[in-house]
């Protein structure tokens, strides 16, 4: 394989509890690579740290009370993104590595037009004078496929639907060319035929501009049709992490076979009423994670081991080495695993 | 001043210090008296707050004489402060120490009755206008948009102008009664956006009576910002009650309204400063206490930190 | 956006209309019997039939009505009972000096808060920003009159860097014609407007420094970030546009403030303006001029709120656009 | 579907919002929002109609006219036979215990100033169903139907999860023993495991209960778990409505057919062949003519009729109605 474009190393990023009290360990040791022009997917549920791992990578957590731990390492061209100065920093943002939210109605500033703040990262960046910039602006709105770009620069984000919204996110994001687009949950806040066209629209741009996607999401259906690999955290870490397929068809971490078994299905077999499985009990709160592995109180197969010792994330490969990894005793004893889980 | 004049001071004081101690034991368990008092300014000015109110409930024990008592008149007039009278004389020969701590008890009374009258007729017109909207609340809101566009001084310089003498009562009144637009304005915004919140139609699908849903599930969600404004509230009123005092159409003189007493040491400021300036300090250093109670209330109420 | 406009406008009218039946009603609830006033003081038979006769009392009170908005359209304001003068004239000789202090003012006070808050958002819980903030909160807390009479105090009457009152030297300057008495006329508005500016000033600053901490914590400056801005162009540019909406609210506010406030500065500096006016004539029971100058107050402030409404309109895109 | 068993009817349900008036109550009204535009279904008792549609389509406003949150313009709702949308006071009262409803946000639906025993205890108040102890006894019943420890009483709204919320806001509506329960997304707000446990519990609550739910959702997939029935709501209008099999077999409309093909599948093998419609969902205020989906429709047959003439509910299969000029010649 490819050198990694991406390389995160043990990324802690911890926040000071609201009463002042304690830390909340959101990321606690996450790790994982992103290859070029590949798309990845980043799962799990709210509360589970993907959002705040991409916010991460760009260092836009919160100061305070947010802070990313000494030891953390994101490397990007060879460098560590955790201890460049601002203005290197800044030189990357937006530039290289860019980013799109969940609301694309609260994330564009209301006060200016839709092709201001599209030129904006390209004078910036790219030093364009302000027509220059305007005429990518118009362009960009074009490859996002927004119709009539030359009149729609001039408007502003509230004369505009929510799909609109987000394909100018979009535009914006993409209009420096970057090597990574990190895409934090980007059809959570749309319908679902508008979740349809911008997930048709990121697959597109990514084949024609060769970027690589970090697609933080919740949801397994719109993973399993857009990425090549596949990141499941939980609990501030990751559990399982798999090319797509092979997540599929093999899930081994519990927690990624009772997500999977949650999911109500529209191809399931159809009877009405059937009954989902489920995971039983919630995600604790991250001040305070559970000793050994983190989803032992949730888990069906839990012994004295998950309770007592944190699992290492194991490889259970059956290509090459490292490409599925497991956070879970249960590799070292499979013939614990019997029944289904939740039944 | 005695010295047990000086004990009843200390002792007052103290009893600011105990009671403050005491509401932040009595509130620090919940999360909300937790963020006031995380507010750096919380705690001071509750100890101030406090201060006044005690030593103006126990006039009689921290004066030595009484606010109307011209001591002598030729000799004692703009007396600087010393140790018989720690805040001087003013042009009348009177003790301005005294007279500060009795005009605390008009100043402070003014500010909170006239504060209530406002902040009262504020929340039921308010929620009135946001339970029942349509006409009820066109009406009304119009009626506020006229009053907010009479400034409260100018409103009330035609009454006395047209009256004459107004009566203390009279007065407190009018202060509350021109007070209350921003008030409602503020209730009926709040109350539109808690009436659309889910909880409010499950009780009503429930069954719960107009009466049961806006006691019970509108005005307290509503509650914050009325608690907020009927801090700054008193605030404001003393500021006023001092401006109209200090034009001679306020308090009635020779009642020791700080405002008064600020008028009555300002003809003399150049040789005695101290009659004037000491009501001044007393006045600001009051309203800047309610301010900053205002302040950490709104950020200890904030229902938007109220899910972390 | 101009269909918005004369709505706006008519309503403004409405408003305006409003205020003076109120007046109207509380001339005539106080003067229901003038021979006999509220506190039992008698009133001379001439003085209470010329009352009568000026206020027409003796006729219906739909017609009382009816002249009283005739001669508010016609520019008639009554008679100034002390001052033996139409009421119009008085005011109008007042009302620049009382527009030159407010103004200057709002200048002070707008500029001042705007720049101290936005540097206490910047500061955020550091030194300078509590520091400022205590000040603030203090100078904001004082009455503006008191801190007239201290600066009078301190700058006039001990350190004699300015003058104690008044308009301009009416020795030096009976007209201002030259520069050096423009030059006075500043000197001696300096105080007044000094006091008026710093009491709003500092609660603009505590208003401008909570709007922008607000608007930092909002999603589209995480945006802006992400984009690689300079911090300085993400908070002047994207955080400051938006925190400034709630500024041009604020300004509308500030009208009823600064009249206000005007009422009593003006009373210390001995500036003659619309507010020492409306002060001298209630000592003198000239309730003619009380009412005008109430009137045009509420006029003033109806206007104020206009002017911010139509600037947020302007500044907002969200209506801007919306209403064309 | 109208028929005898039918536990609640709505025939002809309208209700539309005049835009907000721009000015002082006094200036024109925009354009009105056609919310919901002659609604009719029947739900038959201790069964569940899955009411499935787009945000802005007027589902959520269908659910509340019926329980009477908001008044409908006209249209009649029929519980028992009794027409909801003309009784007063008592009437109303009583009728309102047989019907209840659970909302999507489990944040916004409970009271922040009540604990969850103050919150179930109010509607045991209301309807004098239970004072003191014997409220109490029933509190923590209820509790424990719907999956929780009888300890949460002392809770606040704030120290729940999302999920246990949604618990409470469901044993709230049961509290008064109604045989109808509106509701209205409830599971949409939820982590997908949560999901799962909301959608199981009330599952077992509608057949422990006989319950009968009128079921609000955007997700097929969601609804496909818990539905008897199925109507597709756009723009306003019902545009397909039959029993849930043959909705998902096979889909008369051809928005159903689009909408059921953008639902992702966890499945990376099977991937169907996706319809991307094209362009937004117009705006209710502003209704295209003729048939409301013309423009974003990808039927091939699509002509001028579909621009003209607004196509009828009309049943195209036995039990299946659509409302499509081409239902028989589907996607």
């Amino acid at each position: 394989m490819t050198e990694p474009l991406l390389r995160v190393r043990d990324l802690k990023t911890y926040f000071v509890t609201e009463h002042g009290s304690g830390t909340a360990r959101a990321v606690d040791g996450v790790s994982f690579d992103l290859y070029p022009g590949e798309t990845l997917g980043l799962v799990g549920e709210s509360g589970c740290g993907k959002t705040v791992t991409s916010l991460s990578v760009l260092r836009l957590i919160p100061e305070p009370p947010g802070h990313i731990r000494p030891g953390s390492f994101i490397e990007f061209a060879g460098r560590n993104l955790l201890t460049l100065a601002p203005r290197e920093l800044r030189a990357i943002r937006g530039n290289q590595i860019a980013m799109i939210f969940q609301e694309p109605m609260t994330s564009l500033n209301p006060v200016f037009t839709v092709g201001d703040q599209i030129a904006e990262a390209a004078i910036v960046h790219q030093r364009l004078s302000r027509r220059a910039a305007r005429a990518r602006a118009i362009e960009m709105l074009k490859l996002v496929g927004i119709p009539d770009p030359a009149q729609r620069v001039d408007h502003y984000p509230h004369q505009m639907s929510g799909g609109m919204r987000q394909r100018v996110m979009i535009a914006m994001a993409l209009v420096c060319h970057p090597k990574v687009l990190i895409a934090d949950e980007p059809t959570t806040a749309l319908d679902v035929t508008i979740q349809a066209q911008i997930l048709e629209l990121l697959e597109r741009l990514q084949a024609e501009l060769g970027m690589a996607v970090m697609l933080i999401t919740h949801d397994l259906g719109v993973v399993a049709g857009s990425a090549d690999r596949v990141v499941v955290m939980y609990a501030g870490q990751v559990v399982e992490q798999a090319p797509t397929p092979d997540l599929f068809a093999r899930p081994l971490h519990p927690y990624t076979v009772g997500l999977l078994a949650s999911v109500p299905r529209l191809d399931a077999p159809s009877r009405a009423r059937a009954r989902l499985h489920g995971i039983p009990g919630q995600v604790p709160a991250a001040s305070d994670w559970p000793g050994g592995c983190r989803f032992h109180p949730r888990c069906p197969y839990a012994w004295d081991r998950c309770r007592e010792e944190e699992p290492p994330l194991l490889d259970a490969s059956t290509g090459e080495p490292g490409s599925h990894t497991v956070r879970c005793w249960l590799l070292t004893e499979p013939q614990r695993r019997t029944g289904r889980p939740g039944s | 001043m005695s010295v047990w004049n000086w004990l009843a001071v200390g002792g007052a004081a103290v009893l600011a210090l105990v009671a403050v101690a005491e509401i932040r034991r009595r509130t620090g368990t919940g999360s909300s008296g937790r963020r006031f008092f995380r507010h750096p300014s919380a705690a001071p000015a509750l100890f101030v707050l406090a201060f006044f109110v005690t030593v103006a409930l126990a006039a009689p024990l921290v004066t030595p004489y009484r606010p109307y008592v011209q001591i002598d008149i030729t000799r004692l007039a703009n007396h600087a402060p010393s140790t018989q009278f720690p805040l001087g004389t003013d042009p009348f020969g009177r003790d301005v120490w005294s007279r500060l701590v009795y005009g605390a008890r008009i100043s402070l009374g003014i500010g909170a009755l006239a504060m209530l009258v406002a902040v009262t007729t504020g929340v039921v017109v308010g929620g009135v206008a946001g339970y029942f909207r349509r006409w009820v609340d066109a009406t009304l809101m119009r009626l506020v948009d006229v009053g907010l566009a009479m400034p409260r001084v100018f409103m009330l310089l035609m009454v006395v102008a047209l009256w004459d003498h107004v009566p203390l009562t009279v007065l407190v009144l009018l202060i509350g009664l021109t007070g209350w637009f921003g008030t409602s304005r503020l209730v009926r915004a709040e109350v539109l956006s808690v009436r659309e919140r889910e909880f409010v139609a499950a009780a009503r699908a429930l069954g719960a009576e107009p009466a049961r849903v806006i006691l019970r599930h509108v005005l307290p969600n509503a509650a914050a910002p009325i608690i907020v404004s009927a801090a700054l509230g008193i605030g404001n009123v003393m500021l006023l009650e001092a401006g109209l005092s200090f034009l001679g159409l306020g308090v009635p003189s020779p009642a020791p309204s700080w405002g008064n007493m600020i008028a009555d040491g300002w003809p003399k400021m150049a040789v005695a400063w101290w009659a004037s300036t000491f009501p001044g300090l007393a006045i600001s250093l009051v309203v800047m206490a309610l301010n900053a109670v205002g302040d950490a209330l709104r950020d200890a109420l904030d229902p938007r930190k109220e899910t972390a | 956006m101009a269909a918005w406009l004369v709505r706006r406008l008519a309503a403004s009218i409405a408003i305006v209309w409003a205020v003076v039946t109120l007046t109207f009603v509380i001339v005539h609830l106080a003067h229901g019997s003038p021979c006999g006033q509220s506190d039992g003081r008698p009133v001379a038979p001439e003085t209470c039939a010329a009352l009568i006769r000026r206020f027409g009392l003796d006729r219906p009170i739909g017609i009382q009505y009816v002249k009283y908005l005739g001669a508010l359209l016609r520019g008639d304001l009554g008679e100034s009972l002390a001052l033996h003068r139409p009421v119009a004239d008085a005011l109008a000789e007042a009302l620049p000096n009382t527009f030159t202090l407010t103004l200057t003012a709002l200048v002070i006070d707008f500029a001042l808060g705007l720049a101290l808050g936005v540097y206490q958002a910047a500061r955020e819980r550091r030194f300078g920003d509590i520091a400022l903030g205590n000040a603030a909160l203090f100078v904001n807390s004082m009455p503006t009159f008191w801190l007239g009479l201290v600066l009078l105090l301190l700058l006039a009457q001990w350190l004699r860097l300015f003058p104690v009152g008044g308009l301009r030297d009416l020795v030096l300057c009976p007209r201002m014609d030259s520069l050096p008495c423009l030059a006075d006329f500043a000197w001696h508005l300096t105080l007044p407007a000094l006091t008026l500016g710093l009491v709003g000033a500092a609660g603009t600053a505590r208003y401008q420094r909570a709007a922008l901490l607000e608007v930092v914590r909002q999603d589209f400056v995480r945006t802006a970030r992400a984009k690689g801005l300079p911090e300085r162009r993400v908070l002047l540019v994207h955080a400051l546009r938006n925190a400034l909406l709630p500024l041009v609210t604020l300004f509308g506010l500030t009208f009823p403030f600064l009249l206000t406030g005007a009422v009593l500065v003006e009373t210390v500096f001995a500036w003659p303006g619309m507010g020492r006016l409306a002060v001298t004539a209630i000592l003198q029971r000239d309730y003619p001029v009380v009412t005008a100058a109430a009137l045009i107050a509420s006029v003033m402030v109806v206007l104020g709120n206009l002017l911010a409404d139509v600037l947020y309109g302007v500044a907002d895109p969200r209506i801007r656009v919306r209403a064309t | 579907m109208t028929s005898s068993s039918a536990l609640v009817d709505v025939q002809g349900l309208v209700k539309h919002f005049p835009g907000e008036r721009a000015f002082f109550g006094l200036g024109r009204p925009r354009a009105v929002v056609r919310a919901v535009d002659d609604v009719s279904f029947a739900i038959t008792s201790g069964q569940t109609l899955g009411l499935v549609g787009e945000s802005g389509c007027g589902k959520s406003t269908v659910g509340r006219t019926i329980l009477r949150l908001i008044e409908p313009d006209a249209g009649r709702v029929l519980m028992d036979g009794l027409n909801l949308l003309t009784l007063g006071g008592r009437e109303l009262r009583a009728l309102r215990r047989r019907m209840q409803i659970v909302f999507q946000d489990p944040y916004g639906s409970l009271n922040p100033r009540l604990t969850v025993r103050q919150t179930l205890a109010e509607p045991l108040a209301i309807h004098h169903l239970a004072t003191g102890a014997d409220a109490g006894r029933r509190i923590a019943a209820l509790l424990e139907e719907v999956g929780l420890d009888p300890g949460f009483a002392r809770s606040y709204a704030h120290e729940l999860s999302g999920g246990q919320r949604q618990r409470v806001g469901i044993a709230r509506a049961l509290s008064v023993e109604p045989q109808f329960l509106v509701l209205d997304e409830p599971v949409s707000a939820l982590d997908v495991s949560v999901q799962a446990q909301v959608l199981n519990l009330l599952a077992d609550l509608q057949q422990r209960r006989r319950l009968t739910y009128l079921f609000i959702a955007h997700d097929l997939a969601v609804v496909k778990y818990i539905a008897d029935d199925v109507a597709v709501m756009y723009l306003g209008k019902i545009v397909e409505r039959a029993p849930a099999p043959r909705l998902y077999a096979a889909p008369r409309h051809p928005y159903t057919t689009s909408l059921l093909s953008a639902v992702p599948v966890p499945d990376p093998t099977a991937q169907r062949p996706r319809i991307v419609l094209t362009g937004d969902v117009p705006s209710p205020a502003h209704p295209p003519a003729g048939c409301p989906f013309h423009p974003r429709c990808p039927h091939p047959k699509k002509d001028a009729r579909c621009h003209t003439e607004p196509p009828a509910l009309r049943e195209v299969a036995p039990g299946q109605l659509a409302a499509c000029h081409y239902a028989e010649e589907p996607l």
